[in-house]
């Protein structure tokens, strides 16, 4: 079945493209029932740091090859504090959407177990994503400041 | 005087059996107890011909010895032959003995008088004379083997020996039977006999049984478990020295008591008898499956153990082919094996001495903590490889010729496919323990197990240098047989084929490592630890640890070549002696269930009363 | 023979057989097989690219270098044996380039390890790369790619600068052990 | 005496530095060749010996401890001391004092010394290649070994220089037919022997970056590279005295040093020959897995060299 | 203690695929365990993306995926051109095409001469290389650039094509065609080849899907799934190609079953044919006219907010361009979707264990793992 046939709050933005907005309690089932209508395609999930709504918006694009229609399922969550069911275990390569997104955002995603250091090494400071972290400031104060060497 | 022999060894091994609670102590007695059969072998030298300067011979002993008892006459007697597997034998023991000294810590007493009795017995086969005292004197050895096989705790290895045991027992008395109904004596110098069916049958019989000892294939079952469950020093002396008395045997009945006239009488191919054809193909048989079970294994003794079956083989080989190329060869053989072996076994206890480790993929990278070790190991190998920097490569050329001079199109290529194969699983040993990722902190091994191994490689480096006084050792036995004896200076050994010149190959070698190190010095440099390897860029700080040993399924695609063929083979074979050997094991059981420790005190204790009955009669 | 001459002659032979280390660190190495391969071959200067870098004389830094990349620059710098250059191969390697404002890249090599020889352009067209590679050579020639020499001499300084640049915090980075490279 | 002993000594060492001479300029050709089959230039042909100087004039050389270079030592010294024992163009330096199976065997101590290195610095990736260095070793040595010992039977002979004097006269032993079918034996193991592709699996740099190789730089690099080089020579040179009468056209006794010269230029053509069909099948194969050369080596190979033996033994029997 | 040793393939490997790594745990020649591990190519483009204005991006966004970084402009144009709600001029979507095969032929030269030289045939490696620089001499004469090109620009492309670049594109074309002979002997006919690849590094076909496979991959494992058909874009609805996929291998005879090594390098194979055609065909029909939208104000656009996806199908798989606008003159959020970030991590990483090491580096580089499109 269509998505727009088996979720009252789906919309269609144009077409082939769908936008279902849900919270996050609501996600998992959607994703399964999605996955068990011929939404076989993971595409990626995605987070999109809303600053002055102080939410993450966490979207989860599913394809269909037999209707060709894209659906993206889209959370909003809490900035700070807030934490997120891993839905790794529908699809395998979300574990790994979810680890650099915990990353570069900063979002816990609750009972992946592999949220290691994915892209950097080490990094102590705010994770980079954020609209908060300045990275020309961070630039300046860090690279430019390394001294040259200096040759006597 | 030979008597006195024996009764100073057993009183020797009596008080080392009595020191049980100092095993030191007890071990050094042991060892002044092990140098008596070496200083009479050399004692003996002259007497069997061989030309040792006089202050070698230390004591005039008789060469002979008979008794009467009723029925039959004991006799012993020195020969040729069975002076050449003394002088291996007793050289081995000693050091095997050295090296228990610091090894051997539990119940030592009774380790040292089994080892005693063992070679008592081993002596006494050598001097037999007579099949009576040769059988005696076989079981006196094999059931000393078997009290030190005890000491495992192993219920295979000991249900496997014993099984064996008993199997190879049965076989030779069946064959000596069928000899004494066809001759009517038991001294083999009265049996002339003719060739018929009967002598046949005695005499695969009693080959069949001295192959579980030389561990011929079918035969070796019982030797992985037993090789590589038993203590170190023991196993050194049994695989180096020990099993060579199957061989021993095998020339004393196909060329003394059968004779090669007769051999031949059954058919010949290509001038060498069907019997030792066949024999030489189960030599060239054994020494391939032996080399390729070898390379599968990952237990060090266990690749040691079936890397002696795969050496072994080569000497069944040149006893079946038996020209004087061949058995010089064959003995050669022997003379290698006994020593690199057992340097090889027992730098096998001293690795576990220090590491408390069996498994090759637990080791790795003592090369650089037990250097003296290492080299030990590394001119054994040479010598198991064939190498031609020690004398291992003589022993293998000498059969090669003599395989291609009686054209053998079909062994020669399993022998060399064999010795390829040597390489590998030599190389296993020495990366799997001594090089490598560096994984145990230890010292080098104990001084008097250094001297033991290396007094074992001592010998491998003289012979290479001049292999030609290893062909006038041999002469004696070769004229013995009526054989001529190959043409050979110091250095060079020539057959009809081609010649070997080692001076030429030793003099080039050092001229290859002074251009060598021409090219190499000068420059200064810099030792890096393992830790800085190349690992594709990753600094190695980053982890905790980078695990860089590879040893553990190391010949992994060989095995999944090979693997299908010999878990088929090897089980049709188990189930076939195992079901049979089931049986005799069961009934063995029966008896000895209960004893529960010491063997050797029984052991004497039976040898104690034979010895008697031998004595009042 | 005086030791100048054969340090001379030895010159003259490692120029014409530079081998260089197998690292793609950025996107400048998609240029590089074409100047390796077929159109442009770089063998007929001796010049191939080598596996590890125990083997390898030249290390190629192509393109921008992310701070995780370059500790394994840095060990596979040390890794090589001496004499051995550094060539930096287009603008991120020089003041960072397109990435001028990036939180993960390096924005100037020169601070981290010596470079013997830039290379501008993004990416720098394969005439460019060989023709700094022809410099290269004559400045071995003359003796004058001593970055080698620089790193020994300099140890603290860039040991110092490279460890600013791996934790990502200049505070922490306090004290530096002696040493002269390997 | 000594006066011979001087002379001896220095012709030897003459032929190893040419042998040397001849396994740099060959990696120099097969480089080349390579270059032209991929449509480019290449390098010149005397790069091997820019790249052997220049390994050995690296400024500081890193070791993984003794044993490390002791493979550098016997790699070198032990492929000069095979070198020794071949007869070059009809020329035996030492080849009277040891025969096939010793040369067999020596060709394995530069091999473990190799390996020796290899594993001291224990790097896995060396420890891999060398773990099918070894395996190659095994499923070549099997069809090459049939071969040899089907030559020795029938020339009665175990000595190379022995062989070589038999094709004296022209009569090489690719004249005849079972020896024709072991050249081309002879010549798949000899790619494996001179790990070329589809046989360079213990190198593979994509998958074990050069394995064995990995630790090894500066003047150690230089001395492996000193082995493969001379390695070249001294497997063509034995397949070539082998099968090809050792290059031997003209006898000595008859033409005197014109008959040397002639007999060595036949010799190097011989050797370049069989070296470029291997480096021509090593440009346009891809290499196999080890357990698939083994099975190819002991299935197809050895079958081959397995009939040769029977018609050698049925030729004998007769 | 450990009984298996661990190898690192990459970064500083000839068979990393570019600058990543794989921690391997292995015991004798078999795979255990297998570790991707990425992050040396991080270079922050999308936090970079959100700090620069629209127009700003479309040179930094081709960086992203070095050995075609067309696909990138082109999703990027596409996306911006999707929220503005853009339709472009007919002859640049024409051209687009053009463009975009060329890259894709370029890329599969490139891949199938890095799996052959996986496997030992350093020839092709050579061969394909040296073929790929004619098509990087047709984008020089059109664009200015051999490797970056910034040519296809939201609104069309940058320029119209040069006068000769109909006899120069067929000129490589006909090249190619006569090559494609030679790489089929040097490759996908040879024996040992055969052995090699078939059979090897197996994406089953029932879970090809769900592990998120896509692109030729995808097809080698038994689907006939292409996105140019799925959703065209450019003007592949106009064109008449086909979609190589397995069993359907045309002259290469079927050895294995399913996506292995040597499917998915004949379907890349394939799939230069068909480029080819497609690019004969788009040469034929182009019709004239503009290239270019014209919009004043390339610095002060302001795109109207909402969420674009944009897909195209690249030589590796699916290039996704998730651009989210809120009205501003800067993106909020661009989240690229690299084909290689299933391949790479997942899938190898599911596939490795039971591998032989020996396979390992050609089963990474018959996925075309291409690093910077995972971490961007």
């Amino acid at each position: 079945m269509k998505a727009m046939e088996l979720f009252s709050e789906a919309k269609e933005i144009k077409k082939g493209r769908i936008r279902i907005e849900t919270t996050k309690d609501k996600v998992e089932e959607m994703i399964k029932k999605l996955k068990n209508n011929g939404y076989e395609h993971f595409v990626m999930l995605s987070c999109i740091d809303w600053i002055k709504d102080g939410k993450f918006e966490l979207v989860y694009h599913m394809w269909s090859y037999k209707y060709k229609e894209h659906v993206m399922i889209s959370i909003k969550i809490n900035r700070d504090g807030e934490t997120v069911p891993t839905m790794s275990h529908l699809f395998p390569q979300i574990e790994t959407y979810e680890r650099e997104i915990h990353e570069m955002f900063g979002v816990e995603f609750e009972g992946n177990k592999r949220l290691v250091s994915f892209v950097l090494e080490g990094w102590p400071h705010m994770p980079p994503m954020r609209k908060d972290f300045d990275t020309e400031k961070f630039v300046k104060e860090h690279y430019y400041k390394i001294p040259e060497v200096k040759e006597e | 005087m030979l008597v006195e022999i024996f009764i100073t060894m057993l009183i020797l091994a009596l008080v080392a059996a009595a020191l049980n609670k100092y095993p030191k102590i007890s071990g050094i007695v042991t060892f002044f107890a092990s140098l008596i059969p070496f200083l009479v072998v050399i004692s003996w030298s002259q007497d069997i011909g061989l030309s040792f300067p006089q202050f070698l011979k230390f004591f005039t002993l008789e060469k002979s010895l008979n008794y009467n008892i009723g029925i039959a006459t004991f006799m012993l007697k020195i020969t040729p032959l069975g002076w050449f597997f003394l002088l291996l034998l007793a050289s081995a023991f000693p050091m095997a003995i050295l090296f228990s000294i610091t090894f051997i810590k539990k119940n030592a007493g009774g380790f040292y008088a089994a080892m005693i009795t063992s070679m008592i017995g081993s002596m006494g086969i050598l001097l037999a004379q007579d099949i009576l005292s040769f059988y005696m004197f076989w079981e006196i050895m094999s059931w000393s083997i078997l009290a030190l096989v005890m000491r495992s705790h192993d219920k295979k290895a000991i249900m496997s020996y014993l099984s064996f045991g008993v199997l190879s027992a049965m076989l030779i008395l069946l064959g000596i039977m069928l000899l004494y109904s066809e001759t009517g004596t038991f001294v083999f110098s009265e049996m002339g006999f003719m060739a018929n069916n009967t002598t046949l049958i005695a005499l695969s019989l009693l080959v069949s049984g001295f192959a579980v000892k030389g561990v011929l294939v079918p035969m070796h079952v019982w030797a992985p478990y037993v090789y590589s469950r038993s203590e170190e020093p023991f196993v050194a002396f049994l695989s180096g020295g020990l099993s060579k008395l199957g061989y021993f045997a095998m020339i004393l009945f196909m060329y003394s008591v059968v004779g090669i006239s007769v051999l031949n009488s059954w058919g010949t191919f290509r001038d060498v008898s069907i019997f030792g054809y066949t024999l030489a193909f189960i030599g060239a048989l054994t020494a391939f499956i032996g080399t390729v079970l070898a390379i599968m294994q990952d237990d060090l003794r266990k690749l040691l153990a079936y890397s002696s079956i795969g050496q072994l083989g080569y000497i069944a080989i040149g006893i079946g082919i038996g020209t004087p190329l061949a058995m010089t060869g064959a003995l050669f053989q022997a003379l290698n094996h006994t020593f690199f072996k057992s340097a090889l076994f027992l730098a096998a206890g001293a690795v576990y001495y220090r590491t408390g480790k069996w498994k090759i993929s637990e080791l790795g990278g003592l090369g650089y903590k037990m250097p003296f070790t290492f080299l030990a190991v590394l001119f054994a190998i040479f010598a198991l490889a064939g190498i031609p920097i020690t004398s291992g490569f003589a022993a293998k050329w000498l059969l090669y010729e003599a395989a291609i001079q009686k054209k053998f199109l079909f062994i020669t290529p399993i022998m060399l496919i064999a010795g390829v194969g040597a390489f590998l699983y030599s190389y296993k040993i020495l990366y799997g323990v001594f090089l490598g990722e560096p994984r145990h902190n230890v010292k080098e091994a104990p001084l008097s197990q250094l001297a033991a191994m290396w007094l074992l490689v001592l010998p491998l480096i003289i012979f290479l240098i001049f292999p030609g006084w290893f062909v006038d050792l041999t002469s004696p036995i070769l004229k013995w047989y009526g054989l001529m004896p190959i043409s050979h200076t110091p250095y060079t050994i020539t057959t009809s084929l081609a010649a070997y010149n080692t001076l030429a190959v030793i003099l080039a070698l050092i001229g290859g490592l002074i251009l060598a190190f021409a090219l190499y010095f000068s420059k200064p440099q810099k030792v890096v630890p393992h830790t800085d390897n190349y690992l594709a860029g990753e600094p190695p700080e980053l982890y905790e640890h980078i695990s860089m040993h590879a040893a553990s399924k190391y010949y992994e695609p060989f095995d999944e070549v090979f693997y299908p063929f010999f878990k088929r083979g090897a089980e049709m074979c188990w189930m076939a002696i195992l079901k049979f050997v089931k049986i005799l094991g069961e009934g063995a059981r029966a008896i000895y269930t209960g004893i529960v420790n010491d063997y050797s005190i029984y052991i004497l204790i039976f040898f104690l009363l034979l010895v008697g009955w031998w004595l009042i009669w | 023979m005086r030791q100048e001459d054969w340090s001379k002659l030895a010159r003259i032979m490692s120029k014409r057989s530079l081998w260089m280390v197998h690292f793609c660190t950025g996107c400048g190495a998609m240029e590089m097989p074409p100047v390796l391969t077929s159109r442009y071959d770089m063998e007929r200067f001796g010049m191939i690219s080598m596996a590890t870098p125990r083997q390898a004389d030249v290390l190629l830094v192509t393109g921008y270098l992310a701070v995780k990349t370059l500790k394994r620059l840095v060990q596979v710098y040390e890794q090589m044996r001496d004499p051995k250059y550094v060539v930096g191969f287009g603008s991120c390697t020089i003041n960072g380039g397109m990435y001028w404002d990036s939180y993960n890249t390096i924005k100037d090599l020169s601070k981290y390890m010596p470079v013997d020889i830039y290379i501008a352009g993004c990416m720098p067209r394969p005439e460019a790369i060989i023709d700094a590679f022809l410099k290269l050579m004559d400045m071995i020639d003359k003796g004058e790619a001593t970055g080698w020499k620089k790193y020994h001499k300099y140890y603290k300084q860039y040991k110092r600068n490279q460890k600013m640049a791996f934790s990502y915090r200049l505070d922490e980075v306090k004290d530096i052990e002696e040493g002269d490279g390997k | 005496m000594v006066m011979n002993i001087i002379t001896s000594i220095l012709v030897m060492s003459g032929m190893v530095a040419l042998g040397f001479a001849i396994g740099m300029l060959f990696n120099g050709i097969a480089r080349k060749v390579v270059a032209r089959i991929h449509n480019r230039v290449g390098p010149p042909v005397y790069q091997g010996y820019i790249d052997v100087f220049k390994l050995f004039s690296k400024k500081t050389n890193i070791s993984h401890g003794w044993i490390f270079d002791l493979a550098a030592l016997f790699s070198v010294g032990g492929i000069a001391l095979t070198f020794l024992f071949l007869p070059v163009a009809g020329v035996s330096m030492l080849s009277g004092e040891g025969d096939l199976f010793l040369i067999l065997y020596l060709i394995a101590i530069p091999a473990l010394g190799f390996a020796l290195g290899a594993g001291a610095s224990g790097n896995p990736n060396a420890a891999v290649g060398m773990m099918r260095a070894l395996m190659m070793m095994l499923a070549y040595e099997l069809p090459i070994a049939m071969v040899i010992v089907a030559m020795m039977v029938y020339y009665n002979t175990t000595s190379l220089a022995g062989i070589v004097a038999m094709q004296s006269n022209l009569k090489w032993a690719i004249g005849i037919p079972p020896f024709l079918i072991g050249a081309l034996v002879a010549d798949m193991a000899l790619q494996g022997m001179l790990m070329e592709k589809p046989f360079d699996i213990p190198l593979a740099p994509h998958e074990i970056a050069t394995g064995p190789l990995v630790e090894f730089g500066g003047k150690h690099l230089g001395s492996i590279i000193l082995y493969k080089m001379m390695g070249t020579v001294v497997e063509t040179t034995l397949f070539v005295d082998l099968f090809l009468g050792g290059g031997v056209v003209l006898n000595v006794n008859q033409f005197g040093w014109f008959a040397y010269l002639v007999n060595f230029i036949v010799w190097f053509v011989l050797i370049l020959v069989v070296f470029l069909i291997a480096v021509i099948i090593n440009a346009v194969f891809p290499r196999f897995r080890i357990e698939q050369a083994l099975k190819f080596y002991w299935k197809y190979d050895a079958l081959v060299a397995l009939f040769i033996l029977f018609w050698i033994f049925s030729g004998v029997m007769v | 203690m450990m009984k298996e040793y661990e190898l690192f393939i990459g970064p500083n490997h000839p068979g990393a695929t570019g600058n990543m790594s794989y921690r391997l745990w292995a015991e004798g020649d078999k795979v255990k365990r297998a570790e991707t591990r990425v992050g040396y190519l991080h270079r922050g483009f999308e936090k970079l993306m959100e700090k620069r204005l629209w127009m700003q991006n479309v040179p930094l966004v081709c960086r992203i995926c070095v050995p075609e970084p067309d696909i990138n402009e082109a999703a990027y144009s596409m996306a911006v051109e999707d929220l503005m709600g853009w339709e472009i001029p007919e002859r640049a979507k024409y051209i687009r095409t053009i463009i975009l095969e060329l890259a894709r032929i370029s890329s599969h030269l490139m891949t199938v001469g890095s799996i052959a030289a996986s496997l030992g045939i350093y020839t092709a490696a050579q061969w394909g290389i040296g073929d790929r620089d004619y098509i990087l001499d047709i984008f020089e004469e059109i664009t200015g650039g051999r490797v970056y090109h910034i040519y296809i620009w939201p609104g069309g492309v940058r320029w119209d094509l040069p006068k000769n670049a109909r006899e120069l594109i067929t000129k490589v074309l006909d090249y190619l065609e006569k090559r494609k002979p030679m790489y089929d002997d040097l490759i996908l006919n040879n024996k040992v080849f055969i052995r090699r690849a078939a059979g090897v590094g197996v994406v089953p076909k029932d879970k090809a899907i769900e592990w998120g496979v896509t692109g030729p991959n995808l097809r080698a494992a038994g689907y006939k799934l292409d996105f140019r058909k799925l959703e065209p874009y450019a003007a592949y609805d106009k064109i008449d190609f086909e979609i190589p996929h397995y069993p359907k291998l045309g002259e290469y005879e079927v050895v294995s079953d399913g996506s292995d090594i040597y499917t998915r390098t004949a379907i890349r194979m394939l799939e230069i044919v068909q480029s080819i055609r497609i690019i004969r065909q788009a040469l034929k029909d182009m019709p004239e006219g503009d290239v270019l939208l014209k919009q004043p104000q390339w610095f002060a656009w302001k795109v109207p907010a909402g969420y674009s996806y944009v897909r195209v199908e690249s030589s590796k798989g699916e290039f996704g361009y998730f651009v989210v606008s809120d009205g501003g003159k800067k993106p909020v959020r661009v989240h690229v979707r690299g084909a290689s970030y299933t391949h790479g991590i997942n899938v190898m990483e599911t596939i490795a264990p039971g591998l032989n090491i020996a396979d390992f580096a050609p089963t990474a580089f018959s996925l075309d793992v291409c690093p910077p499109e995972i971490e961007r």
